[in-house]
């Protein structure tokens, strides 16, 4: 697989590791009542899509930026690679 | 028809005309006891144990293509029962002690083959980890031998034992583990429920499910709706999406792994022999091919297909563990979508939905479990209550913790 | 001149010989032969024997997809079974082997399972060899596996090299056929990066094996001239010998390239490189496999495709018979009459399936139209064939013209489907085809030359034009025109005797037969019931000609019916391919200290720690054990002062204005309120609140900390830790780099290690109890103003530091620390004392930190602060992980001081049956203690805290050992910590 | 008082060896610091960068050239760079950038954390194509282009620095593996 990388062009898929689903970046708050269920939630339960995935990979060979891609899981064509960290910042997660 | 070599004899004798269908192709009725969605292992299996344990025969089997088309047909055929937890032993050794007894009962030659299986470790930790294993093998009545450096290179005198960049120290040998030739599985469970009187129907696809005030009642298909009083999900790679339209989400990832098979050889390989330095795993056929496979991917998809990478992975292990396979060609490689749950292990269990139940979550060893899950999930359908050897294998054991990580990889489906 | 077959022309080199043997007899040949073509040429027919029934065998193809002609070729380590003749290139001194038979080729033991067949028809080993139940694996399986299989391995290494490589273009054109070559100069002229990859070592294709004109002259020459125009184009990359076995996703295709097979000898370079090639669009130009017709007895040496006979006669200059029949359904077999003709071979007759007028006069042939071959004679070899109307014809080779098959292989790697044309009768390519590729030519199901020139032509033109590059103003080659008239026709109903499909493993049409009468009618059951399609040619003569009968007997249409998944690779590939460099010493990179190679010196052991080696012991003269040296070195450290290499740890350097709050959310304990100077134990919880990792952290700065974690996580940690910086909390001001490689790291420990630092730390720096507590760090200086870092933290339990310098001194300062510590009679320990002091301390490590303990087990849980939120809090609260009968650690010594405790025994109360449900808890790690002179472990039981004192069971079957062993608290050395803070 | 000064010993030793028409030496003369830039203070680091090393701030993958101690900037993530010069201290490279860059940016040292080996002669991308999965090609990786990527199992910076020249570093403890790697492509592709 090639993933064209927003800031390095396209790389080979072997220089990233792959995590799993972007709702990874969602972490919920830990304050909340309903902690133990979101976390459970957030951590195991997944939408496991059969088409668009958006999915997070880590540059690990290459310049160590998270990346969320946006993959479908049928044909493995990529339609969108942005930076995990302004995925992050545009969901609101700041500090 | 009874398969002997009686029958082998007539038939042969008379142009082999008289070989009936190893199963009907009957239409689905409007509604059956029990539905089971998925004709693969274990659906087909779970079909056979209701219907040979507990005498429950208005079943449909219902499969979206040929029946053994998905992961069934598409492993590395290997059986053991070497785990190490206590929520996963006992029900690999029930599963390998159905094994041992399933041509017999099914009347079906599914060549199980019990040659051994070998887990080599490399360093003190691992063989450490093997030894707690092994005795937990014991433990469970499962056997285990530990082999040190020396037994192995009599046994397997082809290993690298002189240029290996991670020596080998041993390994932890169970003389039970084996193969079986995994499409006659499906076929012999198909065959034996068929006599029993349940409809085995192929190409009909599930697309919905019939569920009103939180029950249950059916399946919508593509040959039309079908009605039950109970209806089980046995889809693996498929699970996320049946178990979609219910309306339920799992704790469950869809991967591919690929296996590959060689050009027919002569009898090069004993038993199955796993790396434990690198990710390959190996037996060969009664046909001569080197059956052999690795790790998953890594990325969720559902295409049955693979990369270059995890090929070239697999075979680097297995050039690092016995280079005299370095001439031997790869003939075909193939993937399987397998389900990948959160913590390894699989789901035999009811679900939020009353009358649905669910077995799942077999990551890339299902198929060694495909009697015991047959006869476990049978057992929970007809009895009601989970056979002792599965309670473990809950849903909800994420929201209590009482997780089932063989690997201690935690919560990320892909590293199991 | 070689061979009594041989005919004139042809691409060969007459003027050079080449000898090589078969079956040890010495034959020769030429450059330009294949074997397979040497031995027609030599009049060799019986070359093989096949799967199942061992039926004699002969070459039936020129190609890739040689379903017989198998053997062994080479010998030693070197030997390689299942070698097809047909595309082995013939060297000097080539040795090859027939395989898969008991006595001789010729008078093959095994053939007996040929009169039993009757018996053995599909499935039938389903049905039988079931009784008595233990008879499987003890009789019937190895009978079946010592007859089953083909050619044999070695036994040995393999002891060629091989390489991976990469490769990028804009246009890979797969076949150099009139096609490929078509494409590759419209886009070649055109300036476009280009790849050219052919199976054969010949470019040209078809163009080679037929006599055909292109541009007015013979095909071949034309092509030879087209190689070397692009040859001369630097963007242009020619690949001969060179299979793409797959496409995979985004346009990447795997390639084989085969550099020394048709070599003696591969003289050290590698004899194949696995290519990843990365294109941004692709031609497949793979041209078209043809395909027989199903007759009784249609497997006999001598009947072979009739394109392959052209082959022969064309480019191999080789006629493979004195008389030649021709039973075709198409025009293109009456090519094969007229070629052959035209080189003097006499054509016996001409059978043409078809009611129609004869394509062309063949000189003394009896010319029957409207006919079918019903079957066959020759025991080793056609002599013969019978018409269904009883006719009998007396001929040598009979060339079988079924029509032809596009390659569409690599258009069905992503899933797609082919789809028929019932015009060709044959299947093309659907229209799912993987990005960026696009077909041309006789693989696009065009058959003429002329159309495969213009087809590849115009597909360059598209592909530039979507790549936007600007076309060069080429008109495609012109070539005369050939008729391809054909009607299908798959199998002669009034065959006599068994008429096969799958030639190698023994497939007939009565099995399809069977296979449908029990219910096995989809394609990929059938497949999978009767193996066919299933042997090293993966059915590429046979697969259509199967399902087209199923089709028959099913009353649906081919299409309906459809065809078995077409996967990589497209011919086989040597595992070691595959593998590339990645084996032996190279399986994985070797990682190493910067005082390996005094530690080498010294005779350490070393031991793997990942791809780590790291000195395990150092064994002194006179020890001869092991254990004597590790006893050594943990008395001599505990006794005075030792010094480990513990480099491998990882190491993260952590920086930023919100570094400190950075770390307070990754580690479960507190780290916002460390003092600059001070180290801090630090233990890191998985989100699913699991024991992840340990280390220590220290502050060097207001904003600046460097963390060390264990040797196998350091590149996970890091991985997660850039995880909760860049998706968790992306407005932290923190930023971390590995600093793993650039310190070499040094424990001191033992009640000199101040003392004997005192004399290595330059004296600018007060390194006293007071100055410099437990917990204490500092940049400091050492050997007269070298930087180093010294950290006073213990793992061993004694008075201990790690003093890090960069890299480079690394060597140089363990020299120093060993010189300074002379006089104290310092000693290097290796891991395995580092691990026995930890065990004595009761410190967990990896056997204990094994991804499945919670801190709660670990005896930690006052470690996970609730004041704050980290990594892994929520979750650690979930009850099954906080049960009170939870397991917990402790200690465990023998009851008998002389029984020795094994990591990995389970624990049994003294009564208790040995079951799965009686199993309390299990040893994870084990020393024999110098310190405490027994054997000593660390473990796991139910509510263990509570039980110390009680007596239990190791039970350690495996090992044969059921010791007697006592709970006691894991702390076994200075339990209260004082030596720490001497 | 310490009575030995310890001597540095390089990844490996120096070495330096040519094969056909490729070169291969080590390189241990140059100094590599990594500056991470601080969450919101891109312009001061810029402006720093211009100050201390005259050099202008490259993308990452691109370098820039700087006038000052013949230093070379890498654009290595988002947010941070290496500098890799010749350093006056060799001791203390973190130090010098930090001081020149007037506390813009944290620094690391990274001088030994990597073996660095530079690739120069006319066969150097035909060698490097056995190895590495990059397009180094002249309009896909020109002259100052870097990237980091994966060769066999390691992780490798490649830098290049002419057109026949290439700088590769990979981690330091490994840099016999690398060095091995390296050179057997070259063995392979040379007649």
């Amino acid at each position: 697989m090639i993933i064209d990388h927003p800031l390095l062009g396209p790389r080979d898929a072997a220089e990233f590791v792959y995590l799993g689903d972007a709702c990874l970046i969602d972490r919920p708050d830990p304050g909340d009542e309903n902690a133990a269920r979101l976390f459970h939630d957030y951590l195991h339960i997944r939408d496991n899509p059969a088409g668009e995935h958006r999915e997070l990979w880590f540059h690990e060979h290459g310049d160590r930026s998270w990346l969320v891609v946006t993959r479908n899981t049928l044909t493995h064509e990529i339609v969108r690679v942005e930076l995990a960290r302004d995925v992050a910042l545009a969901r609101g997660r700041d500090r | 028809m009874r398969y002997s070599v009686l029958q082998i004899l007539k038939e042969g004798l008379t142009g082999n005309r008289g070989w009936k269908p190893v199963w009907r192709e009957p239409d689905p009725k409007q509604h059956y006891d029990i539905v089971i969605v998925g004709g693969g292992g274990h659906g087909m299996a779970t079909a056979y144990y209701l219907a040979s344990v507990h005498g429950l025969t208005d079943i449909a089997v219902l499969e979206k293509g040929w029946i053994g088309c998905g992961n069934v047909g598409r492993n590395t055929t290997i059986i053991r029962s070497n785990y190490l937890l206590p929520g996963n032993e006992p029900f690999y050794e029930l599963s390998m002690k159905l094994w041992e007894g399933l041509e017999q009962d099914i009347n079906y030659n599914a060549m199980v083959s019990q040659r051994g299986l070998i887990n080599l470790f490399h360093t003190d930790p691992q063989r450490d980890a093997a030894v707690r294993r092994g005795n937990a093998m014991l433990l469970a009545g499962a056997g285990a031998v530990l082999l040190d450096r020396e037994a192995l290179r009599r046994k397997c005198p082809f290993l690298d034992f002189d240029n290996e960049r991670f020596p080998i120290k041993g390994g932890l040998w169970q003389p039970r583990g084996g193969t079986v030739r995994h499409d006659a599985v499906v076929w012999g469970y198909a065959r034996g429920a068929d006599r029993r009187g349940v409809d085995v129907i192929q190409n009909c696809e599930v697309t919905g499910f019939d569920i009103r005030n939180g029950v249950c009642r059916g399946v919508e298909t593509t040959r039309g709706a079908i009605g039950a009083n109970k209806v089980a999900v046995c889809v693996a790679g498929s699970s996320g999406q049946v178990m979609g339209l219910a309306g339920l989400r799992l704790p469950i990832e869809s991967h591919v792994l690929q296996a590959c098979v060689t050009e027919g050889l002569k009898p090069a390989i004993p038993g199955v022999i796993t790396f434990g330095a690198g990710h390959f795993y190996v037996s060969q056929s009664d046909k001569g091919g080197l059956v052999f496979g690795g790790d998953i991917d890594g990325y969720n998809t559902y295409a049955q297909r693979g990369n270059l990478p995890t090929v070239e992975d697999v075979c680097e292990g297995g050039m690092a563990l016995m280079p005299m396979i370095g001439r031997a060609r790869v003939l075909r490689m193939w993937g399987g979508v397998v389900d990948m749950s959160m913590d390894g292990s699989p789901f035999i269990d009811r679900t939020p939905v009353e009358g649905l139940f669910f077995s799942g979550g077999w990551c890339y060893g299902g198929f060694k479990a495909v009697p015991a899950g047959g006869y476990c999930l049978a057992h929970l359908m007809a009895t009601g209550a989970p056979h002792r050897v599965a309670e473990a294998m809950r849903l909800d054991r994420f929201m209590t913790g009482a997780v089932i990580d063989e690997k201690g990889m935690g919560a990320q489906a892909n590293l199991h | 001149m070689s061979g009594a077959f041989r005919l004139d022309g042809g691409a060969i080199e007459r003027d050079r010989t080449l000898a090589f043997r078969f079956d040890g007899q010495r034959l020769t040949g030429h450059p330009g032969d294949t074997l397979a073509s040497a031995l027609l040429a030599n009049g060799v027919r019986l070359v093989a024997r096949s799967f199942k029934y061992h039926r004699p065998r002969g070459v039936f193809s020129a190609g890739s997809e040689e379903p017989n002609a198998l053997v062994e070729l080479r010998s030693g380590a070197n030997r390689e079974p299942n070698t097809r003749a047909t595309v082995a290139e013939l060297f000097d001194g080539l040795e090859a082997t027939s395989q898969n038979y008991l006595g001789s080729l010729r008078h093959d033991l095994l053939a007996v399972n040929d009169l039993l067949a009757p018996f053995l028809s599909a499935g039938f080993y389903y049905k039988t060899f079931m009784w008595p139940r233990s008879f499987w694996e003890r009789v019937y399986e190895p009978a079946i596996r010592a007859s089953a299989g083909l050619g044999r391995l070695s036994g040995e290494a393999d002891p060629d090299s091989y390489d991976k490589g990469f490769l990028h273009c804009d246009l890979l054109i797969v076949g150099a056929g009139p096609a490929g070559l078509a494409a590759a100069l419209e886009a070649g002229r055109s300036g476009a990066r280009i790849i050219l990859a052919d199976e054969d070592f010949l470019m040209g294709g078809r163009l080679n094996a037929e006599s055909h004109e292109v541009s007015g002259r013979p095909g071949a020459a034309w092509a030879a001239d087209a190689v070397r125009e692009l040859a001369s184009m630097d963007k242009v990359r020619l690949m001969p010998r060179t299979t793409v076995i797959g496409a995979y996703d985004h346009g990447v295709y795997g390639a084989l390239e085969r550099r020394t097979d048709h070599l003696a000898a591969a003289r050290g370079k590698p004899r194949q490189i696995l290519w990843r090639l990365y294109t941004k669009r692709a031609i497949l130009c793979a041209g078209a496999t043809e395909r027989p017709i199903a007759f009784g007895g249609n497997d006999r040496p001598g009947i072979m495709l009739a394109g392959a006979v052209r082959t022969y006669a064309n480019r191999f200059a080789v006629g493979t018979g004195r008389r030649i029949g021709v039973f075709t359904n198409n025009d293109d077999g009456w090519r094969t009459a007229g070629d052959l003709s035209a080189k003097g071979v006499p054509i016996a007759a001409v059978i043409d399936v078809r009611d129609v007028d004869p394509a062309t006069a063949v000189a003394d042939a009896r010319i029957r139209m409207n006919s079918r071959v019903a079957g066959t004679w020759g025991r080793h070899g056609l002599r013969g064939i019978t018409l269904a109307t009883g006719e009998r014809i007396e001929l040598d080779c009979l060339a079988v013209a079924g029509g032809w098959n596009p390659n569409v292989h690599l258009t069905c790697h992503h899933g797609g489907k082919p789809v028929w044309r019932d015009a060709i009768a044959s299947f093309v390519p659907g229209d799912r085809l993987p990005g960026g590729m696009s077909v041309a030519g006789a693989a696009a199901g065009g058959f003429t030359t002329a159309g495969a020139l213009a087809d590849g032509h115009r597909a360059a033109v598209a592909a530039l034009g979507e790549l936007g590059l600007a076309v060069a103003t080429g008109e495609p080659p012109v070539a005369s025109d050939e008729a391809t008239e054909a009607a299908p026709f798959w199998h002669v109903r009034e065959s006599r005797g068994r008429a096969w499909l799958d030639l190698q493993n023994d497939v007939t049409v009565k099995d399809v037969e069977q296979a449908h009468r029990e219910g096995f009618r989809s394609v990929e059951l059938l497949k999978r019931y009767t193996t066919l399609g299933m042997a090293t040619d993966q059915g590429r003569t046979a697969n259509v000609l199967a399902l087209a009968i199923m089709a028959g007997l099913t009353g649906r249409t081919i299409q309906e019916t459809g065809t078995t998944a077409f996967r990589a690779p497209y011919t086989p590939v040597p595992i070691a391919a595959f593998a590339g460099r990645s084996r032996g010493k190279d399986f994985r990179p070797t990682r190493l200290t910067p005082s390996h190679d005094w530690a080498e010196g010294r005779g350490a052991v070393f031991v793997d720690a990942g791809m780590w080696l790291r000195a395990q012991w150092f064994p002194q003269t006179g020890e001869t054990h092991w254990r004597q040296s590790v006893d050594r070195e943990v008395t001599g450290t505990r006794g005075s002062v030792g010094i480990c290499d513990v480099t491998t740890l990882g190491k993260i350097d952590i920086q930023g204005r919100d570094a400190a709050e950075f770390l307070n959310r990754i580690y479960a304990n507190g780290f916002a309120k460390l003092a600059v100077g001070k180290v801090r134990y630090g233990l890191m919880l998985r989100e699913d609140g699991i024991a992840y990792d340990d280390g220590t952290t220290a502050r060097l700065g207001e904003h600046h900390f460097v963390m060390t974690t264990t040797t196998a996580n350091a590149v996970l940690v890091f991985r997660n830790m850039e995880f909760a910086r860049q998706c968790l909390w992306p407005g932290l001001d923190v930023h971390l780099i590995s600093v793993t490689e650039q310190w070499a790291q040094y424990a001191v420990a033992g009640p000199n290690s101040r003392r004997l630092l005192a004399k290595v730390v330059d004296p600018e720096h007060d390194i006293s109890n007071e100055a410099f507590p437990f917990m204490a760090c500092a940049e400091v200086s050492v050997c007269g103003g070298t930087p180093a870092r010294l950290f006073r933290i213990s793992f061993s339990g004694e008075l201990a530091y790690e003093i890090a310098v960069a890299a480079r001194y690394g060597e140089a300062l363990m020299e120093a620390l060993m010189a300074a510590g002379e006089e104290f009679d310092a000693v290097a320990y290796g891991t395995e004392a580092l691990g026995v002091m930890r065990i004595e301390k009761g410190h967990a490590a990896g056997n204990e930190l094994n991804g499945q303990t919670t801190a709660r087990m670990l005896g930690l849980q006052r470690m996970v602060s609730k004041r704050k939120d980290c990594i892994g809090n929520v979750l650690s609260e979930r009850p099954e992980m906080n049960r009170d009968d939870g397991m917990e650690l402790v200690g465990f010594k023998p009851l008998s001081s002389g029984d020795e405790l094994t990591a990995g025994a389970h624990l049994l109360a003294l009564n208790a049956p040995a079951d799965t449900a009686s199993d309390e808890g299990w040893i994870s790690s084990v020393a024999y203690s110098p310190t405490l002179e027994t054997s000593i472990g660390l473990g796991f039981v139910r509510q263990g805290h509570t039980r110390i004192g009680e007596t239990l069971r190791a039970w350690d079957a495996l090992q044969r050992s059921d010791v007697r062993v006592e709970i006691v608290s894991p702390h076994f050395h200075d339990p209260d910590g004082k030596l720490l803070r001497a | 008082m310490p009575d030995r000064q310890l001597m540095a010993r390089a990844a490996l030793d120096g070495h330096e060896r040519t094969i056909g028409t490729v070169a291969v030496a080590e390189v241990t003369d140059l100094a590599l610091v990594s500056a991470a830039v601080p969450r919101g203070s891109d312009e001061a680091f810029a402006a720093a960068l211009a100050r201390g090393f005259g050099a202008a701030r490259p993308a990452t993958g691109d370098s820039t050239v700087g006038d000052r101690c013949a230093a070379r900037v890498l654009g290595m993530q988002p947010d941070q760079v290496f500098i890799l010069f010749v350093p006056p201290d060799p001791d203390r490279p973190a130090e010098t950038v930090s001081a020149t860059l007037e506390s813009a940016a944290y620094v690391t040292d990274q001088s030994d954390s990597w073996a660095m080996l530079r690739m120069t002669g006319a066969g150097v991308r035909t060698a490097l194509e056995r190895i590495c999965p990059l397009d180094l090609d002249d309009r896909v990786f020109p002259q100052d282009r870097v990237a980091r990527t994966a060769m066999e199992h390691l992780s490798v910076i490649v830098l290049r620095d002419g057109a026949d020249s290439f700088l590769l570093m990979s981690p330091r403890s490994s840099a016999r593996s690398f060095r091995h790697a390296v050179e057997l492509s070259v063995e392979h592709v040379s007649e």
